[in-house]
Protein backbone atom coordinates (compact mmCIF):
# COMPACT_ATOMS: atom_id res chain seq x y z
CA UNK A 1 0.00 0.00 0.00
CA UNK A 2 1.78 3.74 -0.81
CA UNK A 3 -0.75 6.81 0.55
CA UNK A 4 -0.14 10.01 -0.25
CA UNK A 5 -1.43 13.01 1.46
CA UNK A 6 -2.71 16.46 1.14
CA UNK A 7 -4.05 19.61 3.38
CA UNK A 8 -6.24 21.55 1.73
CA UNK A 9 -7.79 23.94 4.18
CA UNK A 10 -9.47 22.27 6.49
CA UNK A 11 -9.36 18.96 4.81
CA UNK A 12 -7.45 16.39 4.77
CA UNK A 13 -7.17 14.23 1.03
CA UNK A 14 -5.51 11.08 1.16
CA UNK A 15 -4.89 8.95 -1.97
CA UNK A 16 -4.52 4.88 -1.21
CA UNK A 17 -3.11 2.63 -3.42
CA UNK A 18 -2.33 -0.52 -3.43
CA UNK A 19 -3.89 -3.48 -0.79
CA UNK A 20 -5.08 -2.43 2.22
CA UNK A 21 -5.18 -5.35 4.58
CA UNK A 22 -3.52 -6.41 7.83
CA UNK A 23 -0.27 -5.84 7.32
CA UNK A 24 -1.06 -2.20 5.90
CA UNK A 25 -3.95 -1.19 7.84
CA UNK A 26 -1.36 0.05 10.54
CA UNK A 27 0.31 2.19 7.87
CA UNK A 28 -2.87 3.29 7.17
CA UNK A 29 -4.15 4.34 10.48
CA UNK A 30 -0.94 5.72 11.50
CA UNK A 31 -0.21 8.47 8.74
CA UNK A 32 -4.05 9.51 8.56
CA UNK A 33 -4.23 10.22 12.53
CA UNK A 34 -0.80 11.98 11.92
CA UNK A 35 -1.97 14.43 9.47
CA UNK A 36 -5.43 14.83 10.87
CA UNK A 37 -3.70 15.76 14.46
CA UNK A 38 -2.16 18.50 11.92
CA UNK A 39 -5.18 20.36 12.34
CA UNK A 40 -7.13 18.71 9.67
CA UNK A 41 -10.50 18.63 10.84
CA UNK A 42 -12.55 16.38 7.51
CA UNK A 43 -11.30 13.69 5.59
CA UNK A 44 -11.50 12.60 1.83
CA UNK A 45 -10.55 9.11 1.15
CA UNK A 46 -9.30 8.82 -2.79
CA UNK A 47 -9.93 4.98 -2.95
CA UNK A 48 -9.02 4.89 -7.38
CA UNK A 49 -5.64 2.75 -7.02
CA UNK A 50 -6.84 0.39 -4.41
CA UNK A 51 -6.90 -2.58 -5.47
CA UNK A 52 -7.69 -4.98 -2.55
CA UNK A 53 -9.57 -4.39 0.74
CA UNK A 54 -10.51 -7.28 3.94
CA UNK A 55 -12.23 -6.75 6.84
CA UNK A 56 -9.43 -5.37 8.47
CA UNK A 57 -9.11 -2.59 5.83
CA UNK A 58 -12.85 -1.94 6.35
CA UNK A 59 -12.25 -1.66 9.86
CA UNK A 60 -9.45 1.09 9.73
CA UNK A 61 -11.34 3.03 7.22
CA UNK A 62 -14.57 2.32 9.73
CA UNK A 63 -11.90 3.64 12.68
CA UNK A 64 -10.83 7.01 10.78
CA UNK A 65 -14.71 7.36 10.23
CA UNK A 66 -15.53 7.40 13.82
CA UNK A 67 -12.46 9.34 14.61
CA UNK A 68 -13.41 11.96 12.09
CA UNK A 69 -17.09 12.07 13.36
CA UNK A 70 -16.36 12.28 17.14
CA UNK A 71 -14.24 15.37 16.33
CA UNK A 72 -17.30 16.73 14.57
CA UNK A 73 -15.49 16.70 11.33
CA UNK A 74 -17.06 14.95 7.98
CA UNK A 75 -15.88 12.05 5.77
CA UNK A 76 -15.61 10.87 2.78
CA UNK A 77 -14.59 8.61 0.06
CA UNK A 78 -14.06 9.00 -4.20
CA UNK A 79 -13.44 7.52 -6.79
CA UNK A 80 -14.20 3.76 -5.38
CA UNK A 81 -13.32 0.68 -8.24
CA UNK A 82 -15.86 -1.89 -8.56
CA UNK A 83 -14.87 -4.43 -6.55
CA UNK A 84 -14.12 -2.12 -3.26
CA UNK A 85 -17.20 -0.58 -3.95
CA UNK A 86 -18.93 -4.23 -3.25
CA UNK A 87 -17.17 -4.59 0.13
CA UNK A 88 -17.87 -1.40 1.50
CA UNK A 89 -21.80 -2.12 1.02
CA UNK A 90 -21.59 -5.87 2.14
CA UNK A 91 -19.85 -4.65 5.03
CA UNK A 92 -22.59 -1.95 5.96
CA UNK A 93 -19.77 0.91 5.76
CA UNK A 94 -21.20 2.49 2.54
CA UNK A 95 -24.60 3.04 5.02
CA UNK A 96 -22.34 5.71 6.85
CA UNK A 97 -19.67 6.60 4.43
CA UNK A 98 -21.10 8.80 1.56
CA UNK A 99 -19.26 8.11 -1.80
CA UNK A 100 -19.04 10.40 -5.00
CA UNK A 101 -18.11 9.26 -8.78
CA UNK A 102 -14.56 11.90 -8.19
CA UNK A 103 -12.04 13.74 -6.19
CA UNK A 104 -13.57 17.24 -7.10
CA UNK A 105 -16.96 16.39 -6.41
CA UNK A 106 -16.21 15.07 -2.91
CA UNK A 107 -14.28 17.80 -1.91
CA UNK A 108 -16.85 20.01 -3.32
CA UNK A 109 -19.38 18.21 -0.59
CA UNK A 110 -17.19 19.24 2.44
CA UNK B 1 -1.45 -35.75 -0.82
CA UNK B 2 -3.30 -36.61 -3.51
CA UNK B 3 -2.28 -35.37 -7.21
CA UNK B 4 -3.57 -31.96 -7.29
CA UNK B 5 -2.85 -30.95 -3.48
CA UNK B 6 -0.36 -28.21 -2.80
CA UNK B 7 0.78 -27.06 0.73
CA UNK B 8 2.15 -24.07 1.98
CA UNK B 9 3.21 -23.19 5.50
CA UNK B 10 4.64 -20.03 6.77
CA UNK B 11 4.68 -17.81 9.79
CA UNK B 12 2.18 -16.31 10.93
CA UNK B 13 2.71 -12.66 10.47
CA UNK B 14 0.41 -10.29 7.98
CA UNK B 15 3.29 -9.69 6.02
CA UNK B 16 2.64 -13.15 4.89
CA UNK B 17 -1.13 -12.31 4.09
CA UNK B 18 -0.32 -11.33 0.25
CA UNK B 19 1.67 -13.96 -0.71
CA UNK B 20 -1.32 -16.53 0.47
CA UNK B 21 -3.66 -14.39 -1.40
CA UNK B 22 -1.06 -14.65 -4.70
CA UNK B 23 -1.06 -18.09 -4.35
CA UNK B 24 -4.41 -19.09 -3.79
CA UNK B 25 -5.52 -17.08 -6.90
CA UNK B 26 -2.53 -18.41 -8.89
CA UNK B 27 -3.96 -21.89 -8.30
CA UNK B 28 -7.30 -20.55 -8.91
CA UNK B 29 -6.47 -20.22 -12.50
CA UNK B 30 -6.76 -23.92 -12.76
CA UNK B 31 -10.34 -23.63 -12.64
CA UNK B 32 -12.37 -21.26 -14.83
CA UNK B 33 -12.95 -18.87 -12.19
CA UNK B 34 -14.03 -15.43 -12.85
CA UNK B 35 -12.14 -11.86 -12.61
CA UNK B 36 -14.73 -11.24 -9.97
CA UNK B 37 -14.95 -14.72 -8.15
CA UNK B 38 -11.01 -14.59 -8.21
CA UNK B 39 -11.66 -11.35 -6.10
CA UNK B 40 -14.04 -13.51 -3.71
CA UNK B 41 -11.54 -15.67 -3.14
CA UNK B 42 -8.76 -13.31 -2.50
CA UNK B 43 -10.57 -12.20 0.20
CA UNK B 44 -12.39 -15.35 1.59
CA UNK B 45 -8.10 -16.48 2.14
CA UNK B 46 -7.43 -12.84 3.54
CA UNK B 47 -9.79 -12.93 6.06
CA UNK B 48 -9.14 -16.99 7.00
CA UNK B 49 -5.15 -15.96 7.35
CA UNK B 50 -6.20 -12.80 9.18
CA UNK B 51 -8.22 -14.73 11.65
CA UNK B 52 -5.39 -17.45 11.73
CA UNK B 53 -2.66 -14.65 12.88
CA UNK B 54 -4.84 -12.39 14.93
CA UNK B 55 -7.41 -14.41 16.96
CA UNK B 56 -5.27 -18.48 16.67
CA UNK B 57 -2.04 -17.06 17.52
CA UNK B 58 -3.26 -13.57 19.12
CA UNK B 59 -0.48 -12.08 17.09
CA UNK B 60 2.41 -14.50 18.62
CA UNK B 61 4.36 -17.04 16.64
CA UNK B 62 3.39 -19.58 15.03
CA UNK B 63 2.73 -21.88 11.38
CA UNK B 64 -0.51 -21.44 9.64
CA UNK B 65 -0.68 -24.17 7.00
CA UNK B 66 -2.84 -23.71 3.59
CA UNK B 67 -3.88 -26.69 1.54
CA UNK B 68 -5.12 -26.24 -1.96
CA UNK B 69 -7.07 -28.73 -3.94
CA UNK B 70 -9.20 -29.13 -7.11
CA UNK B 71 -12.20 -32.15 -6.05
CA UNK B 72 -14.39 -32.90 -8.40
CA UNK B 73 -13.89 -29.69 -10.38
CA UNK B 74 -14.64 -27.27 -7.06
CA UNK B 75 -11.84 -25.28 -5.39
CA UNK B 76 -11.04 -26.21 -2.18
CA UNK B 77 -8.96 -24.42 0.23
CA UNK B 78 -7.85 -24.91 3.83
CA UNK B 79 -6.15 -23.20 6.53
CA UNK B 80 -5.11 -24.37 9.57
CA UNK B 81 -3.65 -22.84 13.34
CA UNK B 82 -2.72 -24.73 15.68
CA UNK B 83 -3.69 -21.62 18.05
CA UNK B 84 -5.99 -21.39 20.71
CA UNK B 85 -9.15 -22.96 19.20
CA UNK B 86 -12.76 -21.50 19.11
CA UNK B 87 -14.47 -22.16 22.20
CA UNK B 88 -18.33 -21.96 20.32
CA UNK B 89 -18.12 -22.13 16.75
CA UNK B 90 -21.58 -21.28 16.20
CA UNK B 91 -22.07 -18.02 17.92
CA UNK B 92 -18.15 -16.96 16.41
CA UNK B 93 -19.67 -17.55 13.01
CA UNK B 94 -22.67 -14.67 13.65
CA UNK B 95 -22.63 -11.91 11.76
CA UNK B 96 -20.94 -8.72 13.97
CA UNK B 97 -19.45 -11.29 16.39
CA UNK B 98 -15.95 -9.93 17.66
CA UNK B 99 -13.73 -11.04 20.63
CA UNK B 100 -11.50 -8.14 19.67
CA UNK B 101 -12.63 -4.36 20.18
CA UNK B 102 -11.26 -2.81 17.18
CA UNK B 103 -12.47 -5.49 14.61
CA UNK B 104 -16.22 -5.35 12.70
CA UNK B 105 -16.71 -9.64 12.87
CA UNK B 106 -17.22 -9.74 9.45
CA UNK B 107 -14.45 -12.11 9.01
CA UNK B 108 -16.68 -15.06 8.76
CA UNK B 109 -19.31 -13.71 7.09
CA UNK B 110 -17.14 -12.49 3.57
CA UNK B 111 -15.99 -16.04 3.83
CA UNK B 112 -19.67 -17.27 3.63
CA UNK B 113 -20.45 -14.98 1.61
CA UNK B 114 -17.97 -15.53 -1.14
CA UNK B 115 -17.57 -19.22 -1.21
CA UNK B 116 -19.58 -21.82 -1.71
CA UNK B 117 -19.62 -24.00 1.54
CA UNK B 118 -17.82 -23.28 4.79
CA UNK B 119 -16.05 -25.75 7.27
CA UNK B 120 -14.39 -24.63 10.89
CA UNK B 121 -13.58 -27.12 13.04
CA UNK B 122 -12.41 -25.48 16.14
CA UNK B 123 -12.29 -26.48 19.56
CA UNK B 124 -10.12 -25.06 22.35
CA UNK B 125 -6.46 -26.23 22.63
CA UNK B 126 -7.02 -28.28 19.13
CA UNK B 127 -6.56 -25.19 16.99
CA UNK B 128 -8.75 -23.95 14.32
CA UNK B 129 -8.90 -25.77 10.55
CA UNK B 130 -11.10 -24.27 8.05
CA UNK B 131 -12.25 -25.85 4.78
CA UNK B 132 -13.61 -23.79 1.82
CA UNK B 133 -14.80 -24.64 -0.94
CA UNK B 134 -16.03 -22.63 -3.98
CA UNK B 135 -17.33 -23.67 -7.72
CA UNK B 136 -16.80 -21.87 -10.52
CA UNK B 137 -20.29 -20.45 -11.73
CA UNK B 138 -19.24 -20.14 -15.64
CA UNK B 139 -22.15 -17.48 -16.19
CA UNK B 140 -20.59 -14.82 -18.39
CA UNK B 141 -18.13 -12.65 -17.29
CA UNK B 142 -14.39 -11.75 -17.68
CA UNK B 143 -12.28 -14.52 -17.77
CA UNK B 144 -9.55 -14.83 -15.06
CA UNK B 145 -7.07 -17.11 -16.69
CA UNK B 146 -6.56 -17.23 -21.00
CA UNK B 147 -7.07 -20.49 -22.12
CA UNK B 148 -4.28 -23.19 -23.57
CA UNK B 149 -4.94 -22.56 -27.64
CA UNK B 150 -6.66 -20.51 -30.01
CA UNK B 151 -8.31 -22.04 -33.28
CA UNK B 152 -5.97 -22.30 -36.58
CA UNK B 153 -6.98 -20.13 -38.97
CA UNK C 1 11.27 -23.04 11.00
CA UNK C 2 12.62 -19.55 10.66
CA UNK C 3 10.68 -16.33 11.14
CA UNK C 4 10.77 -16.07 7.12
CA UNK C 5 10.29 -18.94 6.18
CA UNK C 6 7.55 -19.94 3.56
CA UNK C 7 7.56 -23.79 2.76
CA UNK C 8 5.63 -25.40 -0.45
CA UNK C 9 5.31 -29.18 -1.19
CA UNK C 10 3.30 -29.43 -4.54
CA UNK C 11 2.84 -32.89 -6.72
CA UNK C 12 6.04 -33.25 -9.57
CA UNK C 13 4.02 -32.26 -12.20
CA UNK C 14 4.78 -30.08 -15.04
CA UNK C 15 1.29 -28.06 -14.47
CA UNK C 16 2.71 -26.85 -11.01
CA UNK C 17 5.62 -25.35 -12.69
CA UNK C 18 4.08 -21.74 -13.13
CA UNK C 19 2.37 -22.03 -9.62
CA UNK C 20 6.33 -22.38 -8.21
CA UNK C 21 7.39 -19.29 -10.06
CA UNK C 22 4.79 -17.42 -9.30
CA UNK C 23 5.56 -18.32 -5.10
CA UNK C 24 9.07 -17.65 -6.01
CA UNK C 25 8.76 -14.02 -7.46
CA UNK C 26 6.10 -12.59 -5.22
CA UNK C 27 8.05 -13.95 -2.31
CA UNK C 28 10.67 -12.39 -4.08
CA UNK C 29 9.25 -8.53 -3.78
CA UNK C 30 10.31 -8.67 -0.42
CA UNK C 31 13.83 -7.49 -1.68
CA UNK C 32 14.32 -4.79 -3.48
CA UNK C 33 14.96 -6.76 -6.98
CA UNK C 34 14.66 -4.96 -9.82
CA UNK C 35 12.36 -7.04 -13.09
CA UNK C 36 15.37 -8.05 -14.52
CA UNK C 37 16.76 -9.67 -11.75
CA UNK C 38 13.02 -10.77 -10.62
CA UNK C 39 12.67 -12.77 -14.23
CA UNK C 40 16.42 -14.59 -13.54
CA UNK C 41 14.43 -16.15 -10.35
CA UNK C 42 11.47 -16.78 -12.34
CA UNK C 43 13.76 -18.68 -14.77
CA UNK C 44 16.04 -20.37 -11.88
CA UNK C 45 13.28 -22.08 -10.18
CA UNK C 46 11.46 -22.74 -12.94
CA UNK C 47 14.80 -24.67 -14.23
CA UNK C 48 15.35 -26.20 -10.86
CA UNK C 49 11.34 -27.57 -10.49
CA UNK C 50 11.72 -28.82 -13.94
CA UNK C 51 14.81 -31.13 -13.47
CA UNK C 52 13.05 -32.30 -10.31
CA UNK C 53 10.15 -33.46 -11.99
CA UNK C 54 11.78 -34.88 -15.28
CA UNK C 55 15.20 -35.89 -13.93
CA UNK C 56 14.48 -36.62 -10.56
CA UNK C 57 11.22 -38.30 -10.37
CA UNK C 58 11.65 -39.15 -13.96
CA UNK C 59 8.14 -37.68 -14.84
CA UNK C 60 6.42 -39.97 -12.57
CA UNK C 61 4.53 -39.46 -8.90
CA UNK C 62 6.56 -37.53 -6.26
CA UNK C 63 6.48 -34.76 -3.99
CA UNK C 64 8.70 -31.56 -4.88
CA UNK C 65 9.49 -29.14 -1.88
CA UNK C 66 10.78 -25.24 -2.14
CA UNK C 67 11.61 -23.11 0.48
CA UNK C 68 11.84 -19.38 0.14
CA UNK C 69 13.87 -17.26 2.97
CA UNK C 70 15.51 -14.03 2.86
CA UNK C 71 18.76 -14.55 5.13
CA UNK C 72 20.79 -11.19 6.00
CA UNK C 73 19.07 -9.29 3.04
CA UNK C 74 19.80 -12.36 0.61
CA UNK C 75 17.06 -14.96 -1.20
CA UNK C 76 17.55 -17.60 -0.29
CA UNK C 77 15.57 -20.41 -2.10
CA UNK C 78 15.88 -24.30 -1.63
CA UNK C 79 14.38 -26.40 -4.60
CA UNK C 80 14.40 -30.65 -2.65
CA UNK C 81 12.94 -33.37 -4.29
CA UNK C 82 13.56 -37.15 -3.24
CA UNK C 83 14.02 -38.70 -6.52
CA UNK C 84 16.58 -41.02 -7.88
CA UNK C 85 19.60 -38.37 -7.63
CA UNK C 86 22.84 -37.04 -9.51
CA UNK C 87 25.34 -39.84 -9.16
CA UNK C 88 28.23 -36.88 -10.72
CA UNK C 89 27.07 -33.65 -9.34
CA UNK C 90 30.25 -32.21 -11.39
CA UNK C 91 29.89 -34.01 -14.53
CA UNK C 92 25.80 -32.72 -13.83
CA UNK C 93 26.44 -29.07 -13.61
CA UNK C 94 28.95 -29.61 -16.91
CA UNK C 95 27.40 -26.70 -19.06
CA UNK C 96 25.56 -28.82 -22.73
CA UNK C 97 25.74 -31.64 -20.25
CA UNK C 98 22.55 -34.02 -19.99
CA UNK C 99 21.51 -37.09 -20.20
CA UNK C 100 18.23 -36.81 -21.91
CA UNK C 101 18.31 -36.74 -25.69
CA UNK C 102 16.11 -33.91 -25.85
CA UNK C 103 17.36 -31.68 -23.45
CA UNK C 104 19.86 -28.87 -23.84
CA UNK C 105 22.05 -29.34 -20.36
CA UNK C 106 21.29 -25.59 -19.89
CA UNK C 107 19.16 -26.18 -16.35
CA UNK C 108 22.16 -25.93 -14.28
CA UNK C 109 23.77 -23.27 -16.51
CA UNK C 110 21.15 -20.79 -16.14
CA UNK C 111 20.48 -21.22 -12.68
CA UNK C 112 24.15 -20.25 -11.61
CA UNK C 113 24.07 -17.67 -14.21
CA UNK C 114 20.57 -15.94 -12.71
CA UNK C 115 21.72 -16.85 -9.06
CA UNK C 116 24.74 -15.78 -6.87
CA UNK C 117 25.29 -18.95 -5.32
CA UNK C 118 24.27 -22.74 -6.74
CA UNK C 119 24.87 -25.79 -4.06
CA UNK C 120 23.65 -29.28 -5.27
CA UNK C 121 23.87 -31.75 -2.30
CA UNK C 122 22.57 -34.98 -4.16
CA UNK C 123 23.59 -38.50 -4.08
CA UNK C 124 22.23 -42.09 -5.79
CA UNK C 125 19.07 -43.01 -3.58
CA UNK C 126 19.38 -39.73 -1.37
CA UNK C 127 17.58 -37.15 -3.50
CA UNK C 128 18.69 -33.75 -4.71
CA UNK C 129 18.23 -30.72 -2.93
CA UNK C 130 19.54 -27.63 -4.06
CA UNK C 131 19.88 -24.03 -2.63
CA UNK C 132 20.20 -20.74 -4.46
CA UNK C 133 20.78 -17.25 -3.16
CA UNK C 134 20.32 -14.35 -4.84
CA UNK C 135 20.84 -10.90 -3.76
CA UNK C 136 19.39 -7.70 -5.01
CA UNK C 137 22.29 -5.29 -7.23
CA UNK C 138 20.19 -2.27 -6.57
CA UNK C 139 22.36 -0.76 -9.91
CA UNK C 140 19.39 1.18 -10.78
CA UNK C 141 16.97 -0.53 -13.41
CA UNK C 142 13.14 -0.26 -12.82
CA UNK C 143 11.39 -1.55 -9.53
CA UNK C 144 9.84 -4.78 -9.50
CA UNK C 145 7.95 -4.24 -6.72
CA UNK C 146 6.20 -0.70 -5.22
CA UNK C 147 7.70 0.53 -1.91
CA UNK C 148 4.84 1.42 1.04
CA UNK C 149 4.66 5.20 1.47
CA UNK C 150 5.22 7.99 -0.56
CA UNK C 151 6.11 11.51 1.14
CA UNK C 152 3.60 13.78 2.26
CA UNK C 153 2.92 16.98 0.31
CA UNK D 1 0.46 -20.62 -23.66
CA UNK D 2 -1.75 -19.53 -26.84
CA UNK D 3 -0.41 -20.58 -30.11
CA UNK D 4 -2.36 -19.13 -33.03
CA UNK D 5 -0.87 -20.43 -36.73
CA UNK D 6 -1.83 -19.37 -40.27
CA UNK D 7 -0.05 -20.86 -43.03
CA UNK D 8 0.65 -18.26 -46.20
CA UNK D 9 2.11 -20.22 -49.07
CA UNK D 10 4.53 -22.68 -48.05
CA UNK D 11 5.25 -20.78 -44.66
CA UNK D 12 3.66 -21.90 -41.04
CA UNK D 13 3.60 -18.40 -39.70
CA UNK D 14 3.50 -19.32 -35.58
CA UNK D 15 2.28 -16.71 -32.86
CA UNK D 16 2.90 -17.42 -29.52
CA UNK D 17 1.86 -15.91 -26.46
CA UNK D 18 1.86 -16.41 -22.55
CA UNK D 19 4.80 -19.35 -20.94
CA UNK D 20 6.85 -21.58 -23.19
CA UNK D 21 8.02 -24.52 -20.10
CA UNK D 22 8.11 -27.72 -19.54
CA UNK D 23 3.98 -28.11 -19.18
CA UNK D 24 3.45 -26.05 -22.12
CA UNK D 25 6.15 -27.32 -24.73
CA UNK D 26 4.32 -30.87 -25.99
CA UNK D 27 1.54 -28.41 -27.26
CA UNK D 28 4.18 -25.82 -28.83
CA UNK D 29 5.55 -29.01 -30.36
CA UNK D 30 2.54 -30.94 -31.63
CA UNK D 31 0.64 -27.47 -33.22
CA UNK D 32 3.87 -26.75 -35.08
CA UNK D 33 4.64 -30.45 -36.35
CA UNK D 34 1.23 -31.06 -37.47
CA UNK D 35 0.67 -27.49 -38.80
CA UNK D 36 3.96 -28.19 -40.67
CA UNK D 37 3.00 -32.03 -41.66
CA UNK D 38 -0.43 -29.72 -43.61
CA UNK D 39 2.66 -29.26 -46.46
CA UNK D 40 4.64 -25.88 -45.21
CA UNK D 41 8.18 -26.09 -45.32
CA UNK D 42 9.47 -22.64 -43.57
CA UNK D 43 8.44 -21.56 -40.21
CA UNK D 44 8.30 -18.27 -38.73
CA UNK D 45 7.96 -17.76 -35.41
CA UNK D 46 6.30 -14.72 -33.43
CA UNK D 47 7.42 -14.34 -30.34
CA UNK D 48 5.65 -11.17 -29.74
CA UNK D 49 3.59 -12.20 -27.04
CA UNK D 50 5.92 -14.42 -25.36
CA UNK D 51 6.29 -13.95 -21.61
CA UNK D 52 8.47 -16.45 -20.50
CA UNK D 53 10.58 -19.33 -21.36
CA UNK D 54 13.26 -21.44 -19.88
CA UNK D 55 15.45 -24.22 -20.97
CA UNK D 56 12.80 -26.64 -21.75
CA UNK D 57 11.14 -23.69 -23.72
CA UNK D 58 14.13 -23.24 -25.98
CA UNK D 59 14.99 -26.86 -25.82
CA UNK D 60 11.26 -27.25 -27.99
CA UNK D 61 12.34 -23.99 -30.35
CA UNK D 62 15.24 -25.65 -31.03
CA UNK D 63 13.41 -28.70 -32.06
CA UNK D 64 12.00 -27.47 -34.28
CA UNK D 65 15.04 -25.74 -36.12
CA UNK D 66 16.48 -28.77 -36.24
CA UNK D 67 13.05 -30.52 -37.84
CA UNK D 68 12.66 -27.76 -40.31
CA UNK D 69 16.36 -27.46 -40.99
CA UNK D 70 16.72 -31.51 -41.82
CA UNK D 71 13.25 -31.21 -44.47
CA UNK D 72 15.49 -28.34 -46.10
CA UNK D 73 13.11 -25.14 -44.81
CA UNK D 74 14.04 -22.08 -43.15
CA UNK D 75 13.21 -21.15 -39.69
CA UNK D 76 13.18 -18.04 -38.19
CA UNK D 77 11.86 -15.51 -35.11
CA UNK D 78 10.13 -12.54 -35.18
CA UNK D 79 9.37 -9.60 -32.58
CA UNK D 80 11.03 -11.08 -29.77
CA UNK D 81 11.21 -9.51 -26.60
CA UNK D 82 14.24 -8.45 -24.48
CA UNK D 83 14.45 -10.61 -21.91
CA UNK D 84 13.57 -13.31 -24.27
CA UNK D 85 16.26 -12.73 -26.60
CA UNK D 86 18.69 -12.60 -23.64
CA UNK D 87 17.56 -15.95 -22.83
CA UNK D 88 18.01 -17.04 -26.99
CA UNK D 89 21.37 -15.77 -27.11
CA UNK D 90 22.65 -17.00 -23.53
CA UNK D 91 21.74 -20.75 -24.95
CA UNK D 92 23.62 -20.40 -28.10
CA UNK D 93 20.23 -21.03 -30.23
CA UNK D 94 20.65 -17.14 -31.63
CA UNK D 95 23.25 -18.50 -33.25
CA UNK D 96 21.40 -20.52 -35.72
CA UNK D 97 18.30 -18.78 -35.69
CA UNK D 98 17.75 -15.59 -36.86
CA UNK D 99 15.54 -12.89 -35.38
CA UNK D 100 13.72 -9.81 -36.86
CA UNK D 101 11.87 -6.75 -35.03
CA UNK D 102 8.90 -7.38 -37.36
CA UNK D 103 6.78 -10.49 -38.64
CA UNK D 104 6.96 -8.84 -42.12
CA UNK D 105 10.43 -8.46 -42.05
CA UNK D 106 10.54 -12.11 -41.23
CA UNK D 107 8.32 -13.36 -44.12
CA UNK D 108 10.15 -11.30 -46.27
CA UNK D 109 13.55 -13.13 -45.75
CA UNK D 110 12.01 -16.56 -46.65
N1 LIG E 1 -8.53 -19.00 13.74
C1 LIG E 1 -9.19 -18.60 14.86
N2 LIG E 1 -8.74 -18.93 16.08
C2 LIG E 1 -9.38 -18.53 17.19
N3 LIG E 1 -10.49 -17.77 17.20
C3 LIG E 1 -11.00 -17.40 16.00
C4 LIG E 1 -10.38 -17.80 14.78
N4 LIG E 1 -11.12 -17.29 13.76
C5 LIG E 1 -12.13 -16.62 14.32
N5 LIG E 1 -12.08 -16.68 15.66
C6 LIG E 1 -13.03 -16.08 16.63
O1 LIG E 1 -14.23 -15.79 15.93
C7 LIG E 1 -14.55 -14.41 16.03
C8 LIG E 1 -15.25 -13.93 14.78
O2 LIG E 1 -14.36 -14.00 13.67
P1 LIG E 1 -14.60 -13.11 12.39
O3 LIG E 1 -15.99 -13.30 11.91
O4 LIG E 1 -13.51 -13.42 11.42
O5 LIG E 1 -14.48 -11.61 12.90
P2 LIG E 1 -13.25 -10.73 13.41
O6 LIG E 1 -11.97 -11.30 12.86
O7 LIG E 1 -13.53 -9.37 12.88
O8 LIG E 1 -13.28 -10.78 14.90
C9 LIG E 1 -13.24 -13.73 16.33
O9 LIG E 1 -13.40 -12.47 16.96
C10 LIG E 1 -12.54 -14.76 17.20
O10 LIG E 1 -13.00 -14.68 18.54
N1 LIG F 1 16.88 -33.15 -9.60
C1 LIG F 1 17.65 -34.00 -10.33
N2 LIG F 1 17.59 -35.33 -10.08
C2 LIG F 1 18.35 -36.20 -10.80
N3 LIG F 1 19.18 -35.81 -11.78
C3 LIG F 1 19.28 -34.51 -12.08
C4 LIG F 1 18.53 -33.55 -11.36
N4 LIG F 1 18.84 -32.33 -11.87
C5 LIG F 1 19.73 -32.53 -12.83
N5 LIG F 1 20.03 -33.84 -12.98
C6 LIG F 1 20.99 -34.43 -13.92
O1 LIG F 1 21.86 -33.42 -14.37
C7 LIG F 1 21.79 -33.30 -15.80
C8 LIG F 1 22.02 -31.86 -16.23
O2 LIG F 1 20.95 -31.06 -15.76
P1 LIG F 1 20.63 -29.69 -16.49
O3 LIG F 1 21.87 -28.84 -16.55
O4 LIG F 1 19.49 -29.06 -15.77
O5 LIG F 1 20.24 -30.04 -17.97
P2 LIG F 1 18.98 -30.80 -18.59
O6 LIG F 1 17.82 -30.68 -17.67
O7 LIG F 1 18.75 -30.10 -19.89
O8 LIG F 1 19.38 -32.23 -18.79
C9 LIG F 1 20.44 -33.85 -16.18
O9 LIG F 1 20.42 -34.30 -17.52
C10 LIG F 1 20.29 -35.00 -15.16
O10 LIG F 1 21.01 -36.14 -15.56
Amino acid sequence: MRIQTEIIGDVLLARIEGELDLSTAALFRETIDRRLAEGARHLVLNLAGLTFIDSSGLGAILGRYRRVSERGGKMVAADVPAPIMRLLSLSGLQRVLLTFAAEAEALQHI
Amino acid sequence: MDAERIIVEFPSRPENLALARVIATAFATRLDFTVAETEEISVAVSEAVSNAIIHGYREGPGIVRMELAVVDGVLEILVIDHGCGIPDVDRARQPAYTTSEDRMGLGFVFMESFMDELEVDSAPGKGTPIVMRKRPEREGGERAATGQSLPDR
